[in-house]
């Protein structure tokens, strides 16, 4: 039957044409759009309550451009690029100098956010309950914080595997993944920036 | 590794003795525990928290382990005695749409009024009911913004409290209103008619240009005091009515007076290609246009 | 505990004024709830027509083409995959009746909302509490509880405003044969109006959620023609009603903690946590409408309020039996 | 490691018994979506028993006027349980349970794309609920007196702040519900990876069965949708736990901003919850009247175009907060608007239905009463959805009403329509026949005798979630016969344990593909094995079971 022979024909070559897309991929891509959802909804409520408090110290008063912070996180996107090209090309030394490099500016961030906290906090009198600003300045911006520092605990941990000699190339997926998952965090801090530094003040 | 996949027709048999699959392991669930307990110190005892960070952290490790370096995988044996009968080729036959013809996976219909004919025929049917019912508000009221002005009572409230005077002037939020109402309504009309025209007997689309104008007029007529009661105080019944038939009538002739195209929606998107051999189907007329 | 169904069959009637228990939404009797009404009959009938065509369309599919004992196994129906005509066709209509419906909605909405207040109208402040409801009229400096005394708008043109507030939570003012709800927001102000045609007591709920006892935040509007009104009025602006012959009694009140809670102008009496009690008498009910204003009632209600109304905020105040006749025996002079 | 669940029609090679410990361990470690997926609606079901069973203590006490069968207290814990339950924890794990199960199966996989993943999701969900069932211990605080939440399914700030809300009870609402939430993230990441990386050679997006596409479009809604609430969760909990003031009205917060929230969040997930009855009736309603799905890529884009509709419209449940009249305008048009796409739903499974040869098993009858009765639930909610008319009905028991139409006519029937039909797949056996029809009248009898009188208790101005009622408002004939419906149902749904627990026991072989179904489940053993395909398939058309049954005449000629 012409028909029968047809379809064997057709099956083989779909069979060698089907490439769908990794699924590692897709993951990450989708986990990315829930936790874009998961901030619009924070950035929405800092938006609502700008200018609603009922007591000081108010953002115009007490908030500082972190700009050496902002210049370092963004510039953490570069170098983490950097580093996963390296490993695609398996330079591994060159994968490990961005690498660390990528942490130290991360780390700068966290470190510059810890102590615009410590001002706020000792300083200005600004807690989370002092009034809203407070309460959604903390909330947005430590739930940002918290995003870095959980991508900083994963790029330590591909540090110290590779460090300790475990063969990190295998794992380049992984590791282009959490490269992904690093620029969607610095791609938060530019809406944050914008929204607190910016336009709140 | 190796990881190799087999193809083939559904249900069909492999010669492997073994397939793998990803290997069972508990550590999700103990990650799982983990978390909620970390949660679940919040609202009773620290200590609470403690362990399920400790249970996560722990299950963490493990559920890498099962990652890194390679997922782990399990040998599942191919099981000669638990599989599915063979699909059988069914006997039975699949009755025709129309007899004698191939149409027994069809979509229906095979041939229709293009949509575009529709929009048209919406579009001159609006504009007549329109231009009439202006010449009513020109008589009538000397003034063409009246009808529309009526006409935007649906959605502005205050219209229903506004004296004749204002009524007979231009009114910019009316007018915005009332044409959009207007034409997106007889736009609509026009689509759905040249849609369902060719469901209709032979006859019917003259009788349907007449008979949905009263019909139509009937319910407006019903619930206009609802629908819009500007309206409804200062409506005159014959001009409404002799504005909704020049729509049926001028909408409807415009409609009728295209042609028929194939929709192709009976045909094989091999055969829409052009890639099917002929014969497959009965030669056609008028396939494309 | 209270047997409520005998209770209600106790109710004392306002004299004169019809009892209009059952809220029908479908029997309004002030402007809004007309509106809605007609909105809701015109979406009743578009709704009852469409359900007609399809549910007769589907029952008609379902029954014409069930599988009967007769029919030849060996085929299988034709099979169709489809058609954009009827699909267009069945798309289109709905979003044809769906923008009129639009259209009508839209003016409805703004008709209600919109509406500016005529020049002479009487202004009520209504400020929810768990689980009471504090009715508040800056124009004549009164203040009471649960009952909302209103004039009559015959033509329309006497229409009552009232600012919804709320001390706590959000409740809901709904009085379904005046109108549709609006919420009383803690930290926001809501607008709402009604214009009741005919004198009568019309019977609501809180309609929102509010806490344990949402169930008895009962509402009552009070229509009564503007004299009636006006006199209410006037006498709820005066002082507590200084009676020489409970002075004794009125001492026990004022030793008590209840001055804490509630106010009965005129008195040392200043608390605000509670209903005013200043003319307490002049209410039907009391609790925001769990018992009529009787005086069995008021002294079960003083006694053990947590009986009647589980969870209220208002304590039990374990009075002996002599402070409690005393305590019952001054309200009730409290017209 | 092998199943050792289900009774077996077919002795198993070298078929060994477990030891308990040893089954447990099998069913607690495993990662094979099959069990997984069983797993889910296992826990469903009985989580639907329990919200059920509250369900009828709550008709118990609204079924005379001053009845005292629960306290105030104990019937706002009541009904914020059964609703809580009901929706995140039979809705949002009957989703990842039968998308667990029957993607893979349908587009020719071995497995979900992440299997540890997925075994997480299902625990966390679990663990989830667990927790919040636990405030009926800890709800006090350790030690406390316990209650658990009774501030409503939706949480109404500032009802549940600190001041308003004592205890912990609401902390274990949040809780509980963000944890479970967790895992329904983490199966809607996995559905949809799934179907975009693994589908088997020649399963195009557009010869996906519909089940597929729906269960794909639902789980991106979860995706967008879930955040919403999550983070709402999060600001209440740093107010109940950290001072900060998002929902406190005392220092400025807005109570109104949590509803955005929350329904920003609450409409997308009535749709989340209907969705898989879309996707069941989907593949029943074909095969039972013999017929290819009509209009496919219709009915593709109109569970699309729900899915974008329905992120529009979340203030339709917000019409009486004193919204603006242009808002309010914005709002019902848009949800007026879902009723097209969904009209069109309605009328392409008729369409499917008309030319066909019907054959009235369960699941068909199921599909036939959702139609009808969903058909009244879309049009009640174009009634609320009029803004005007949504004034008098809010809040009241004419929504209640709709949204059990919505619900059980929609999603409970569309589940158990599911139930019956791939019954015989995933245990090898035939739900009873005679049972199920018992089941499915007196279902459909109670379900009517509740919910129909309810909308006119609405009417009548009788709003909700109130623990009780005086007799003289008009609303005691209605309330008594809904409650004698309520009573039905719960012998209906006790018919259906019952035709389960028969079954397992007793019930007829039924064969690998019982229903001469077209879809590529069919194609392997029932219950399949654990690697469901010996070779992966390849397919042609939608319908890559028709191809092989007629091969003269196969769909993908005119697809
Ligand atoms: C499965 C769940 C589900 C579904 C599918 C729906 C579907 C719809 N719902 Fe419902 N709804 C709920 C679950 C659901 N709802 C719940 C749980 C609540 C209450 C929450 C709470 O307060 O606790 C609620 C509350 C609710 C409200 C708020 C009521 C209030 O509190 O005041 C509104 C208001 O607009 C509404 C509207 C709608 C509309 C317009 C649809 C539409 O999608 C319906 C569309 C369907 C049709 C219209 C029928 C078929 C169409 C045709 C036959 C075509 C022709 C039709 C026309 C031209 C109109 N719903
Ligand atoms: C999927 C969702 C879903 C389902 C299926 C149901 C099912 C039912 N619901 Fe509910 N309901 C909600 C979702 C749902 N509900 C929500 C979201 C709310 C709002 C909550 C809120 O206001 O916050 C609500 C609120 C609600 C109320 C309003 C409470 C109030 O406002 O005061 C009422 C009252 O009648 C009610 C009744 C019922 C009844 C009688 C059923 C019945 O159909 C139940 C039938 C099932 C059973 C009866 C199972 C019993 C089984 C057995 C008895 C068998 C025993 C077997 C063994 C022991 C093995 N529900
Ligand atoms: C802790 C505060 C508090 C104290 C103390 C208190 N009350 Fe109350 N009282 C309330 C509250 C709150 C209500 C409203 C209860 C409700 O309807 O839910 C109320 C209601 C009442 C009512 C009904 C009013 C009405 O119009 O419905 C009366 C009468 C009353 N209290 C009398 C007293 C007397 C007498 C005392 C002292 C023996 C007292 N109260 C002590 C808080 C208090
Ligand atoms: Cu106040 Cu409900
Ligand atoms: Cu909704």
């Amino acid at each position: 039957m012409a028909d029968n022979e047809a379809l064997t024909a057709d099956a083989l070559t779909l069979e060698q044409q089907w490439t769908p897309p990794d699924r590692g991929k897709v993951g990450i891509i989708f986990l990315i759009i829930t936790e874009t959802a998961l901030f619009s909804i924070f950035v929405a409520a800092y938006l609502v309550y700008i200018g609603k408090s009922l007591v000081g110290p108010y953002p115009k008063d007490v908030l500082e451009i972190p700009i050496i912070a902002t210049i370092c996180l963004l510039s953490s996107s570069l170098t983490v690029y950097l580093a996963e090209h390296a490993l695609s090309k398996n330079e591994l030394g060159r994968f490990k100098f961005w690498w660390i490099v990528t942490i130290c500016l991360g780390l700068e961030f966290l470190v510059a956010t810890g102590l615009e906290w410590k001002k706020l906090i000792y300083e200005d009198h600004l807690t989370i309950s002092t009034n809203l600003f407070g309460s959604t300045f903390y909330s947005l911006v430590g739930l940002h914080a918290s995003h870095v520092t959980v991508g900083m605990i994963f790029l330590l941990i591909v540090l110290a595997v590779t460090l300790m000699g475990f063969p990190i190339q295998t794992q380049f997926r992984r590791v282009l993944f959490l490269s992904w998952y690093w620029h969607f965090v610095d791609a938060v801090w530019v809406v944050v920036f914008t929204v607190v530094y910016i336009v709140g003040r | 590794m190796s990881h190799e996949i087999h193809h083939g027709e559904a249900g069909e048999r492999t010669e492997q003795s073994h397939i793998e699959l990803p290997h069972p392991t508990f550590w999700p669930m103990v990650f799982a525990f983990g978390i909620t307990l970390l949660c679940a110190g919040l609202v009773t005892h620290w200590a609470v928290s403690a362990v399920g960070f400790v249970l996560a952290f722990r299950a963490a490790l493990g559920w890498w382990h099962d990652l890194i370096p390679i997922e782990k995988y399990e040998e599942v044996p191919v099981d000669p005695a638990h599989r599915p009968a063979p699909i059988m080729v069914e006997t039975r036959t699949v009755v025709r749409l129309k007899l004698g013809e191939s149409g027994h996976r069809v979509h229906v219909p095979e041939s229709a009024r293009p949509y575009s004919a529709g929009i048209r025929g919406g579009l001159a049917g609006g504009v007549a009911m329109a231009g009439l019912a202006c010449l009513y508000g020109l008589i009538a009221q000397h003034s063409i913004w009246y009808p529309i002005n009526l006409l935007a009572g649906v959605v502005i409230p205050d219209m229903g409290s506004q004296s004749l005077e204002q009524l007979r002037a231009f009114n910019g939020l009316a007018f915005v209103a009332a044409f959009i109402g207007h034409g997106v309504l007889s736009i609509l009309m026009g689509i759905v008619y040249a849609a369902i025209l060719p469901m209709f007997p032979k006859h019917a689309p003259f009788w349907a240009g007449i008979l949905m104008p009263l019909f139509w007029s009937g319910l407006v007529a019903t619930t206009l005091n609802i629908l819009n009661p500007v309206l409804n105080e200062r409506i005159s019944w014959p001009w409404f009515v002799v504005c909704q038939l020049a729509f049926g009538l001028i909408g409807g002739y415009v409609i009728a007076r295209s042609t028929n195209i194939h929709t192709m929606q009976s045909w094989s998107i091999a055969e829409r290609a052009k890639l099917e051999a002929p014969g497959i189907r009965p030669p056609r007329e008028d396939s494309d246009k | 505990m209270f047997n409520h169904a005998q209770l209600a069959l106790l109710q004392a009637n306002v004299p004169g004024l019809p009892q209009h228990r059952i809220a029908n939404i479908f029997r309004p009797l002030a402007t809004p709830g007309a509106s809605e009404k007609n909105i809701a009959l015109l979406t009743l009938a578009i709704t009852g027509v469409i359900f007609v065509v399809v549910a007769g369309l589907i029952i008609y599919t379902m029954w014409r083409f069930r599988r009967k004992p007769g029919d030849d196994e060996h085929q299988e129906p034709p099979q169709v995959y489809g058609s954009n005509q009827i699909e267009v066709a069945w798309t289109v209509i709905p979003i044809l009746i769906v923008f009129v419906l639009i259209g009508v909605s839209a003016r409805v909405i703004a008709g209600v909302e919109n509406a500016s207040p005529p020049a002479s109208t009487t202004k009520v402040t209504l400020v929810g509490h768990q689980w009471w409801w504090e009715v508040d009229y800056p124009q004549f400096t009164v203040r009471t509880a649960n009952e909302i005394h209103v004039p009559v708008s015959r033509d329309g043109n006497n229409a009552t405003y009232l600012t919804l507030e709320s001390q706590d939570v959000i409740h809901s003012f709904w009085v379904p044969q005046l109108g549709g709800k609006m919420d009383l927001i803690p930290n926001r102000q809501n607008f709402t109006w009604i214009d009741p045609r005919e004198p009568g007591v019309y019977y609501g709920n809180c309609a929102e959620y509010c806490g344990t006892q949402h169930a008895n935040m009962l509402l009552r509007v009070i229509a009564q023609e503007p004299a009636d009104f006006n006199t209410w009025a006037a006498n709820e602006a005066k002082p507590a009603v200084e009676d020489p012959s409970v002075s004794a009694q009125k001492a026990v009140y004022q030793s008590l903690s209840c001055v804490n809670c509630h106010t009965i102008r005129g008195t040392g009496s200043i608390g605000q946590f509670g209903p005013d009690l200043t003319h307490l008498m002049s209410r039907e009910n009391i609790g925001a409408g769990v018992l009529t204003n009787t005086p069995e009632h008021l002294r079960a209600w003083v006694n053990d309020p947590q009986a009647i109304k589980p969870g209220c905020l208002m304590p039990s105040m374990k009075l002996t039996d002599k402070e409690l006749d005393q305590v019952v025996a001054y309200l009730e002079t409290l017209k | 490691m092998a199943s050792i669940d289900y009774p077996l029609e077919r002795p198993r090679h070298g078929e060994k018994t477990y030891s308990f410990s040893e089954a447990l361990y099998s069913w607690v470690s495993t990662v094979d979506h099959k069990r997984l997926g069983l797993m889910y609606i296992v826990a469903a079901l009985i989580f639907m028993i329990i919200a059920g069973i509250m369900a009828v203590v709550i008709r118990m006490q609204l079924m005379f006027p001053e009845s005292h069968v629960v306290s105030p207290d104990t019937f706002n814990r009541l009904f914020t349980m059964h609703g809580t339950t009901m929706v995140f924890l039979l809705g949002m794990p009957m989703i990842a349970g039968f998308s667990n199960y029957f993607v893979p199966l349908m587009i020719g996989a071995r497995d979900m794309a992440f299997p540890r993943m997925n075994a997480f999701g299902f625990w966390i969900f679990l663990f989830g609920g667990l927790l919040l069932y636990f405030s009926y211990i800890g709800g006090g605080g350790l030690g406390g007196a316990g209650s658990a939440p009774d501030v409503g399914w939706f949480a109404y700030a500032p009802l549940t702040s600190k001041a308003f809300s004592r205890g912990a009870a609401t902390d274990y609402w949040i809780l509980g519900i963000l944890v479970s939430g967790v895992g329904s993230i983490a199966s809607a990441i996995n559905v949809i990876a799934t179907t975009i990386s693994l589908r088997c050679p020649g399963m195009t997006l557009s010869r996906m069965p519909m089940f597929v596409w729906v269960m794909l479009v639902d789980s991106w809604l979860i995706l967008i949708a879930l955040p919403p609430l999550n983070a709402a969760q999060i600001m209440l909990l740093m107010d109940r736990h950290l001072g900060s003031n998002f929902f406190e009205t005392q220092a400025g917060g807005s109570a109104v901003l949590w509803q955005h929230f929350f329904w920003i969040f609450g409409h997308p997930e009535v749709y989340i919850l209907i969705f898989p009855a879309f996707a069941i009736l989907s593949e029943v309603i074909p095969v039972f009247s013999r017929k290819p799905i009509f209009g496919k890529p219709a009915m593709v884009g109109a569970v699309v175009a729900i899915g974008f509709i329905s992120l529009g419209v979340w203030a339709h449940h917000m019409f009486a907060v004193g919204m603006t009249a242009w808002s309010n305008t914005f709002f019902a048009a848009s949800s007026m608007l879902v009723g097209v796409p969904t009209g069109i739903k309605i009328f392409n499974w008729t369409a499917t239905m008309y030319g066909g040869r019907i054959r009235y098993s369960t699941a068909m009858m199921y599909c036939c009463a959702f139609l009808l009765q969903f058909l009244v639930a879309g049009l009640t909610g174009i009634m609320l959805a009029v803004a005007p008319f949504d004034w008098q009905l809010h809040d009241s028991y004419f929504v209640v009403a709709h949204f059990h139409f919505t619900l059980i006519g929609g999603a409970v029937f569309g589940i158990f329509a599911g139930i019956y039909y791939w019954f015989p797949k995933v245990t090898g056996k035939l739900l009873s026949e005679k049972l199920g029809k018992w089941n499915f009248w007196l279902f459909v009898i109670g379900f009517n005798m509740t919910f129909l009188t309810l909308h006119f208790a609405g009417f009548l101005g009788m709003p909700r979630r109130i623990y009780t009622y005086a007799p003289d408002r008009g609303w005691d004939t209605i309330n008594f016969i809904a409650s004698v419906g309520a009573f039905i149902q719960a012998a209906a749904v006790a018919c259906f344990v019952w035709n389960v627990l028969y079954t397992l026991k007793k019930g007829e072989p039924a064969g690998d593909d019982p229903w001469d179904g077209w879809t590529l489940e069919w194609a392997t053993t029932s219950p399949p094995p654990e690697y469901n395909f010996e070779k992966l398939p390849v397919v042609r058309s939608s319908r890559p079971l028709w191809d092989l049954k007629h091969p003269q005449d196969p769909d993908w000629k005119y697809e």
